[in-house]
């Protein structure tokens, strides 16, 4: 199966449209199905992935305009592979907890056309085949934060989908201009990504298009002082917009500097480097701090996202195989456990239909498997090793202490203001008495929570041991990427940030 | 001598007149006059030019011209025949339900 | 001899899944029982490893699997057990046995009995992991597991309300545990930068290879990595300024602060500094540092717990002041007296806490000492624990804190640090004072419990035979020390005290004993007979002093934690939401507003619309002449 | 001579009587002299040498277009003075007065060029009617066909628009649906 | 004397006037048909247009390129044919709008039918030359076939509309003639290709820059408001509501895509001279129209003139792309109307089918957002059509007019105008809102009681055209490579 990531593109998108058939009390099971399937597929491509090879894998190329440069141009490697994994489980997970039963079926389906997109966005290689993917997914979060949310749910859904959309499409500006730079050196129109890394542009270009590539993917990763749109969108959403929203989309953006930002314009990304490490730990330490002050369960959270996708990002620049791998790591890492979050938030809120601190307290008596699961997601969110958070984020600082030490100092803080909200939102929740009487009589988790959550622990605990499996492929891949970078950088900063390690040195 | 300029400064000044006639009038059959002033200020032009060239496309402009301003006449009354049967007036402000 | 370390190693966490798998369950006996067993089980290999150790005199280094492995960075799962690591290996196994038994007793009418289990052992596992591993990363998933422990087991009596500082000063457990947790982050930053220096510029996180490296390192790197190093150390042996978890953590459970606050867990600093000991032995400045500041510690816990009142708060004070002395051993570079005395207060602080226990368990989990007095009756073997253990703490021979204690001093004497060496003697004269305080109180005098309605009784048998071994180690343990000092010094260096000081060393040791006698005997004489509180006393500016000790706790939360808290509101309740926020907003709206009023030109008239065009036309044409007459 | 008196009389009087169309509050006047006007511009047609346009500007828009207007003002009723609530004049004049004079300055450049050739010069010896019809039915078959066809639209639409069945609207005539209104429009 | 001139047949190039000819017959036949017997039903006169019209295409497909005709008046170059196709085509999408379920005043009229024909042949000739009398003569032939069009819907917001259009077409008549003047003046010529040559020569003379740069403004002032550019753009929203929708639609799409041709042509020819300042001025004026046509709409009440402020803000972005002047810049141009057309002449047959007679949802409005509130739960498929040509227009990928935004976009990025792109992207974002705006009303809102008449006016043609529409929209990544090579290389074989 050469075509598996066509498969994958398109079952649930195919799924989506067969669904429209489907009857309404059936839908469920129906989209329960796909995701299964889709998932098994991805496992699938998982089992048939040969992690040995850095490249690109299951390529796929067909042209679509090539007059234009475009290419159906498809491809996965050690980067890619486990994010859309990842997607392809926690879509699953996701509907599985899935609690919302009105118009049930415009949203399962909504949720396979999002699917389609997100699976998409990561194993596109033509510029203009991940921008088109990268939009669609705008649609269906739309209408799931519209249609399902709270009451601001209107104003959160076009504040997600403009803020996100004019970012991209400065995006798209700087695409164009790089298919016209690789037009006028080759005289043939490409958009496809693996041509235009061949592309060595002049350090001028790199640092304009690095700004245009920036700004698409910073708001959708949330950057500072683009972020507002997420706690918006995460206070209004349903469980599973905000699970699928912090688990992947917020992953395009990170995603989107290790595939396009570093190998196309290598100087500027070193260049870059101090500012946008500032951005990050603004991002880190400002962020913590206003989710500390946070009076939502679920906006601490959102906000504990854009603190985490700060070290995230810093991990991406850390120009070492240790820091890009270990970023690389925590946005699955993140995306498990801030999914895992998100879908425990929506088990309270399902029973209360409030999400506020304040009414809550000594939930650790009442639901106790609940408490268990919520307690252990926390230590993974704030890194505690041998779950799945620390070895993410122990790489990322550990790759830019060599860079900075001053700045991972400051980004480790996040160790710290992590714990400090976490652990306060915890206290305020599960510990202490029982004083409301509502509280009282809550249900612990039911089977369908139980089988959402529990797959996700066993894997935060599994990656967490031994994330080796996934680790490898992902070093191996990024090993080349920093070769590959280091070989085409022309400023002798850059040549001189780019660490090389000892075995990709070897390689050569 | 009257030269070429001459007349296409006419031609402008008569432009100007109908132009400040659109843009005053709010009788809109008095409007269609200045309409028609605008046209024969091209047609003055059209001619003059045509005349010191030796060229006879203006005349040919200024022929067409003249027949687009009687199609122009005859559309426009017959709409303003059919305005002033639903509303009994010829008044631009009074022609202004849709705005915004 | 790999299958008694993987047994040794994983029988605690085996103990600790199987207790989990009750954890929500009402009480089971067996859960207490078969964890205690699996923890003996553990102890028994412990032993079997260090005998195996001190036979050979090798280390045993195993790898079992590759755990984290990106770029250069490559970190297994290895352990290795040494003579250091056997010996807290031995230490922790046998405390956590006893404390295991202890509590199948102590938490008898405890709903949460299984879940208690199940956090304790996985808090020896993790201990175990960080006194094993053979790598800075593996040693910091310990660090990082006991820490989690601790949290878990502080906060174990989840459920109890917030109050205020002045009804309680650690509030409540859950705040309390997350205080800990907190601090103990703080530090583990410190740590983890050691842990980036070491790596950069050592290529791996191996001890061995990392101490192979030391030579060709700069100084200014093994400054930098010793002094992060020890940053990880003092949060988790709560070395001043980050001290105050340590005694808010007594709002755990009693066994737990036994095991995780007195014998073990608090320990892992010092430990720390031992294991790395060949970075500290480059950095003088480093490791002096460690010793004052050590010393410092000593006196400055010592001082708080001449006041207090709570039984459990005045043996956290004594852990405190313990630990600043081994540190102040380690600082000077007689690791080996440090880890001795590491070892031997293990045993009496555990004794000395299973006692409280034993006494809070009477007193209905009454702590102040000031409500009880004249035990002993009923208590009999409880005083007697204590007594003996309280013996050993001050350092009376020929118990084990004697010979521990006093190499200690003798070591800053010898070390020519004669400012440290007076303070350590006069910390040493306060331990004796506080400790028998503590003791005459609550078991000497009049009933003063009475007037409460308690009616106090004697702990279960076999809980007082569980507690035996630490009892008799408590006073024999003084003995093995040159059989322990010929041990150890296989690993670590030598220390010796010079001629000089050998010759001294009688004199020294009678000053010592005569401080630590002298503290015993005001105890006796001010409290024996019954408690006399004196008004002046107690309002004076020194007595408030340390009993609010010196105000840190209060300075931490109007300086640190209220502007936290502050500065976060106005962040997102300001800076978020009013500034980055509204700028988002008000461009949105900008343009809204401006296409509204824009729509004004659309008056729909068509007067108006010719206007617009013959304006556009106008300046056009305008803009179009004076274009052509500029250019 | 008499050419350039002829040119400054008639330019006169033309601007003179299009004023009067454009200022004039009096329908009757402004259609009689932008009738006049136009008689003059003729005039010019005929000074420079454009016989037949000249005569068909007075045939067609002295006759018909006129005649047109004249209809359809006895159909307004409008002989009477027209209320018109005309547009603040500076304003309008001064818009007016500087395209008058931007016009006059485009037009004051040397726009004359002995080096444009004429591409349909007239033919010696042919009247204008000649050379008109010539060029007419030649290069300009297509354009004059057009123009037929765009004067049959004008026809088929002028009579349709002034046609009786105009009167009863089909569009808005409901056939059978109840009518109903939206309460308050609900705010995005 | 004169001599009798005689003109070979075949010199005439009768082929080239063939597609014009067929319309104008068709037309004529209509009402012969109708003189001969009245009272017949309008499908017949639909059918009969539409056979007509492929007729049509097909003459049109058989032409060659860069052929003249008729002494060079009619110039069949590429862009004349794919022009032509495509009015052609959007006039046949646009003719079974009049199967309505509901009686329109309009469809009675056989004329009405022949006056389209007129209308499309005054198109064809705009595109089909180069003479600017010609070019003139159609655009009054397309206009007031049009004029008469908006107003025999008949109620007063039609006639409103017609006046308005009407009176400010009579004055931008006014500016074409006037312009055309000058530049005859300059050159003695009307026709472009020899004006280009007689001006090449004369913008280096001294003094005369004024009057070209004059005749330049006073096209461009008759053309902006063909194009609908700020400030000539006021006619267009008022129009627009005024006209029925199907007919809203289609002036949003073909008068300005012939006018396009012809702006083409014209200032075109400028900016190969190298007047600068042409360029500047229409780029000035797209992006002011872009950017407050933007503006303007995201504060609308009415989806149609929602769609009206839409349609002159991406008017406003096609006409950045004319200022390019580059080959691809025109192949844009193209490829835009191509694609945008059916996504736009969909949404506003969505508009019709849920059109009534009266105004029922709001006293001024048809179309008020409130109307469509919760259309997804009454008619899913169509919201969810609706939306994809929303989103189309809003240019989400992977929908038709995406494809013509990225081609434009990057048309301006290789001329070197990177500002004009990152304009044209935070434009597209702007009007983000006001498209979503409806799919939020269509989605998220709930509907309001009693809704079943908003598919009032359904009937199975407007399905049909709806269904071609959301296909085409939705698939349009399959049809964007022919497009673009064909339309390509007709362009470039035109010399633009």
């Amino acid at each position: 199966m050469d075509n598996i990531l066509s498969i994958l593109v398109f079952f649930p998108l195919i799924a989506g449209v067969l669904g429209f058939v489907v009857d309404k009390k059936s839908i469920r099971v129906y989209g329960i199905s796909v995701a299964i399937v889709e998932f098994l597929l991805s496992l699938w491509l998982w089992s048939s992935f040969d992690g040995n090879n850095p490249g690109m894998q299951f390529v796929e190329l067909v042209p679509l305009i090539p007059d234009f440069g475009i290419n159906y141009y498809l491809g996965v490697d050690g980067i890619s592979l486990f994010i859309v994994i990842m997607t392809a489980l926690m879509t699953l997970l996701g509907m599985i907890a899935i609690s919302i039963e009105r118009d049930i079926k415009n949203l399962i389906l909504s949720l396979l056309f999002l699917e389609m997109a997100m699976v998409g966005v990561f194993v596109s290689l033509d510029a203009i085949i991940f921008y088109l993917f990268w939009e669609f997914s705008l649609v269906p979060m739309l209408y799931i934060i519209g249609a399902w949310g709270g009451p601001l749910r209107i104003y959160a859904s076009i504040k997600f989908f403009l803020y996100t959309f004019t970012g991209s499409l400065i995006m798209l500006v700087g695409m164009l201009f790089m298919a016209y730079l690789y037009q006028s050196v080759s005289g043939v129109w490409s958009f496809s990504i693996t041509d235009w890394y061949a592309l060595v542009l002049p350090v001028n270009y790199q640092l304009w298009l690095f700004v245009a590539f920036f700004l698409g993917f910073a708001i959708k990763v949330p950057m500072f002082p683009f972020h507002t749109w997420l706690p918006y969108a995460h206070g209004q959403a349903p469980t599973i917009g905000s699970v699928i929203l912090a688990a992947v989309l917020l992953k395009m953006g990170t995603y989107g500097f290790v595939r396009f930002s570093l190998p196309l314009f290598p100087d500027a990304s070193v260049m870059m480097i101090m500012p946008i490490a500032t951005i990050s730990i603004i991002m880190i330490i400002y962020t913590a701090m206003v989710a500390y002050a946070q009076e939502d369960i679920k906006q601490v959270i959102a906000y504990s996202s854009v603190s985490h996708m700060g070290v995230i990002v810093l991990g991406t620049f850390a120009m070492n195989a240790e820091g890009v791998s270990g970023s690389i790591f925590l946005m699955l890492s993140h995306g498990i456990v801030s999914g895992a979050l998100f879908l425990l938030v929506g088990v309270i809120y399902d029973r209360r239909h409030t999400k506020l601190m304040s009414e809550f307290g000594g939930l650790a008596s009442v639901m106790p498997k609940f408490a268990v699961i919520f307690g252990f997601m926390l230590m993974a969110s704030v890194g505690l090793p041998l779950t799945i958070g620390f070895v993410g984020e122990f790489l990322v600082l550990l790759g830019f202490y060599h860079l900075s030490p001053i700045v991972t100092i400051l980004a480790g803080t996040t160790i710290i203001l992590g714990a400090v909200y976490m652990l306060t939102l915890y206290k305020r929740t599960f510990f202490g008495p029982v004083t409301n009487e509502e509280n009282k009589k809550l249900n612990d988790l039911d089977g369908k929570e139980m089988i959402a959550l529990v797959p996700l622990v066993l894997i935060v605990v599994w990656l967490g041991i031994y994330p080796k499996p996934v680790l490898e492929p992902i070093d191996n891949s990024v090993k080349s990427l920093l070769t590959f970078m280091e070989k085409k950088a022309q400023t002798p900063l850059a040549k001189e940030k780019i660490t090389l390690s000892q075995t990709s040195k070897e390689a050569e | 001598m009257i030269g070429l300029s001459h007349y296409l400064i006419l031609s402008g000044l008569l432009f100007a007149i109908g132009l400040v006639g659109i843009l005053r009038r709010k009788n809109l059959l008095m409007l269609f006059f200045a309409t028609e002033v605008m046209l024969n200020a091209a047609n003055v032009a059209f001619a003059a030019t045509s005349h010191y060239y030796g060229d006879l496309t203006g005349q040919m402009f200024a022929f067409f011209i003249i027949a687009i301003a009687a199609s122009e006449v005859a559309i426009g009354l017959g709409l303003l025949i059919v305005l002033y049967k639903k509303t009994g007036t010829l008044d631009l402000d009074n022609l202004a339900t849709m705005k915004g | 001899m790999e299958k008694y370390l993987y047994i040794a190693l994983f029988a605690p966490l085996a103990s600790s899944l199987f207790a989990a798998l009750f954890g929500m369950s009402p009480k089971k006996m067996f859960v207490g029982v078969i964890a205690s067993i699996l923890l003996g089980i553990s102890f028994l290999a412990s032993v079997v490893l260090a005998l195996y150790v001190n036979q050979t005199g090798e280390g045993i280094h195993v790898t079992m699997m590759e755990w984290i492995g990106a770029g250069d960075l490559l970190v297994p799962f290895g352990f290795l057990v040494d003579q250091v690591s056997v010996t807290m290996m031995v230490v922790v196994t046998l405390v956590s046995t006893v404390v295991h038994i202890y509590s199948i007793g102590y938490m008898d009418h405890d709903k949460s009995f299984n879940r208690f289990f199940s956090y304790l052992s996985a808090f020896v596992f993790s201990m175990l992991v960080l006194v094993m591993s053979d790598n800075f990363a593996g040693l910091f998933i310990g660090w990082e597991g006991v820490g989690v422990c601790s949290w878990l087991l502080i906060g174990f009596w989840y459920h109890k309300p917030d109050v205020s500082v002045e009804e309680n000063p650690s509030i409540s457990p859950s705040w309390a545990a997350n205080e800990a947790f907190i601090v103990n982050r703080i530090a583990d930053l410190g740590m983890l930068v050691g842990i980036f220096i070491l790596f950069w510029n050592t290529g791996s996180l191996q001890y061995d290879v990392v101490f192979a490296q030391i030579p060709h390192l700069s100084e200014a790197v093994l400054v930098a990595a010793a002094t992060a190093l020890f940053i990880g150390a003092m949060g988790k042996s709560a070395q001043f300024p980050l001290h105050t978890w340590l005694t808010d953590a007594m709002e755990g459970p009693t066994p737990v602060s036994a095991l995780i606050h007195a014998a073990t867990m608090v320990t892992a600093g010092v430990f720390l500094v031992i294991r790395a000991n060949p970075i500290f032995m480059v950095t003088p400045d480093v490791s002096y540092f460690i010793a004052a500041l050590g010393t410092f510690v000593a006196f400055f816990a010592a001082s708080m717990a001449l006041v207090n009142r709570d039984l459990k708060r005045i043996i956290a004070y004594s852990t405190l002041s313990q630990l600043g002395y081994m540190f102040a051993a380690a600082g000077l570079g007689a690791y080996w007296i440090a880890l001795f005395h590491l070892a031997a207060h293990a045993f009496f602080k555990a004794l000395l806490f299973l006692g409280a226990g034993n006494v809070m368990h009477a007193m209905h989990d009454e702590l102040d000492i000031f409500k009880m007095g004249g035990l002993k009756k009923s208590m009999r073997w409880t005083y007697i624990y204590m007594g003996v253990a309280s013996l050993a703490l001050a350092g009376i021979p020929p118990l084990a804190g004697f010979f521990s204690k006093d190499a200690i001093i003798e070591t800053a004497f010898n070390e020519g640090r004669l400012i440290l060496w007076a303070i350590l003697v006069l910390t040493a004269g306060m331990t004796a004072f506080y400790s028998f305080r503590q003791v005459f109180l609550t078991f000497e005098g009049d009933r003063r419990y009475e007037e409460f309605g308690i009616h106090p009784h004697e702990m279960y048998k076999f809980v007082l035979i569980a507690m035996a071994p630490l009892a008799i180690l408590a006073v024999i343990a003084g003995f093995f020390q040159s059989a322990f000092h010929s041990f150890i010094t296989q690993l670590l260096p030598n220390y010796e005290m010079s001629a000089h000081t050998h010759h001294l060393v009688w004199i020294l040791g009678a000053i010592v004993l005569a401080f630590a006698v002298g503290g015993i005997a005001l105890a006796w004489i001010k409290y024996s007979k019954g408690l006399k509180r004196s008004e002046k006393v107690e309002n004076g500016f020194l007595y408030k002093l340390l009993k609010n000790q010196y105000y840190i706790p209060k300075f931490y939360a109007d300086f640190i934690s209220k502007p936290y808290a502050m500065i976060s509101e106005l962040l997102w309740k300001s800076v978020d939401m009013k500034i980055v926020d509204a700028t988002v907003d008000g461009i949105a709206r900008l343009l809204y507003n401006g296409g509204d009023s824009a729509r004004k030109m659309q008056t729909g008239n068509l007067s108006n619309n010719l206007n617009w065009m013959g304006v556009g036309l106008v300046s056009l044409l305008l803009v179009a002449t004076i274009t052509a007459l500029i250019g | 001579m008499y050419e350039q008196i002829a040119f400054y009389l008639f330019s006169v009087l033309t601007i003179g009587l299009f004023l009067v169309t454009v200022l004039s509050k009096n329908l009757l006047y402004a259609m009689t002299s932008l009738a006049a006007g136009m008689v003059l511009v003729s005039g010019f047609f005929f000074l420079l040498g454009a016989d037949f346009l000249g005569v068909v500007q007075l045939i067609v828009y002295v006759g018909a277009v006129m005649a047109l207007y004249a209809f359809a003002m006895m159909f307004f009723d409008a002989t009477k003075d027209t209320k018109e609530n005309n547009t603040n004049g500076s304003w309008i004049f001064l818009l007016g007065g500087l395209t008058a004079l931007l016009l006059v300055m485009m037009f004051a450049a040397p726009i004359f060029s002995e080096s444009v050739v004429a591409s349909y010069p007239s033919v010696e010896g042919a009247t204008n009617p000649q050379n008109v019809g010539m060029v007419l039915f030649t290069k300009y078959l297509i354009p004059f066909e057009v123009a037929a066809v765009m004067l049959l639209v004008a026809m088929i639409a002028g009579i349709i628009l002034a046609g009786k069945k105009m009167d009863h609207s089909l569009t808005t005539n409901e056939d059978n649906i109840e009518v109903k209104t939206l309460s308050k429009e609900e705010e995005l | 004397m004169l001599e009798p001139i005689s003109v070979s047949l075949a010199s005439l190039n009768l082929g080239t006037l063939s597609p014009m000819l067929i319309t104008i017959v068709g037309g004529l036949i209509i009402l012969l048909i109708d003189l001969i017997k009245g009272d017949l039903h309008k499908s017949l006169y639909v059918m009969f247009t539409i056979l007509i019209l492929f007729v049509a295409v097909g003459s049109v497909l058989g032409l060659n390129v860069n052929e003249r005709g008729f002494f060079d008046v009619i110039l069949i170059d590429g862009i004349s044919i794919i022009s032509q196709l495509l009015v052609l085509l959007a006039s046949m999408l646009f003719i079974p709008l009049a199967l309505t379920s509901k009686r329109f005043h309009e469809y009675s009229y056989p004329e009405y039918f022949a006056l389209f024909l007129f209308m499309i042949a005054g198109f064809q000739f705009m595109v089909a030359s180069d003479n600017l009398i010609l070019i003139f003569v159609g655009i009054e032939t397309a206009s007031l076939s049009l004029y008469t069009l908006i107003a025999l819907h008949n109620r007063d917001d039609s006639y409103e509309a017609a006046v308005k259009y009407f009176t400010m077409g009579a004055m931008a008549a006014g500016f074409y003639a006037m312009g055309s003047a000058v530049i005859y003046a300059l050159t003695g010529s009307v026709e472009l290709y020899q004006i280009a040559n007689v001006l090449q020569s004369r913008t280096a003379e001294s003094g005369v820059m004024i009057a070209i740069l004059g005749g330049a403004v006073l096209l461009l002032a008759a053309f902006a408001f063909k194009l609908s550019l700020f400030p000539f753009h006021t006619w267009t929203p008022d129009v627009y509501e005024g006209a029925s929708a199907p007919l809203a639609g289609y002036m949003s799409v073909v008068p300005k895509l012939a006018a396009f041709v012809v702006a083409m042509r014209i200032f075109g020819m400028y900016i190969d001279l190298e007047v600068e300042w042409v360029r500047n001025a229409i780029l000035a004026l797209a992006v002011l129209t872009m950017t407050l046509a933007n503006m303007m709409a995201l504060a609308q009440e009415d989806v149609k003139r929602m769609l009206a402020y839409s349609s002159i803000s991406h008017a406003g972005f096609i006409m950045a792309a004319l200022a390019l002047d580059t080959t691809k810049g025109n192949t844009a141009i193209f490829l835009y109307y191509a694609l945008f057309m059916f996504t736009n002449l969909g949404a506003f047959t969505m508009l019709w089918i849920s059109r009534h007679k009266n105004k029922v949802y709001h006293s001024r409005y048809d179309h008020p957002f409130a109307k469509f509130a919760g259309f997804v739960k009454i008619m899913p498929l169509g919201a969810v059509i609706m939306a994809i040509f929303m989103l189309s227009l809003a240019g989400v990928p992977p929908f038709s007019v995406f494809w013509g935004k990225i081609y434009i976009m990057s048309a301006a990025v290789d001329a070197g105008y990177i500002w004009l792109a990152v304009v044209m992207g935070l434009n597209s974002a702007i009007a983000a809102y006001y498209y979503l705006k409806l799919v939020v009303y269509m989605f998220l809102k709930s509907p309001n009681e009693n809704d079943g008449t908003v598919v009032y006016n359904l009937t199975k043609p407007l399905m049909t055209i709806v269904g071609i529409a959301a296909a085409i929209t939705v698939g349009s990544v399959f049809i964007v490579q022919p497009l673009i090579s064909y339309f390509f290389y007709m362009v470039s074989a035109s010399g633009y």
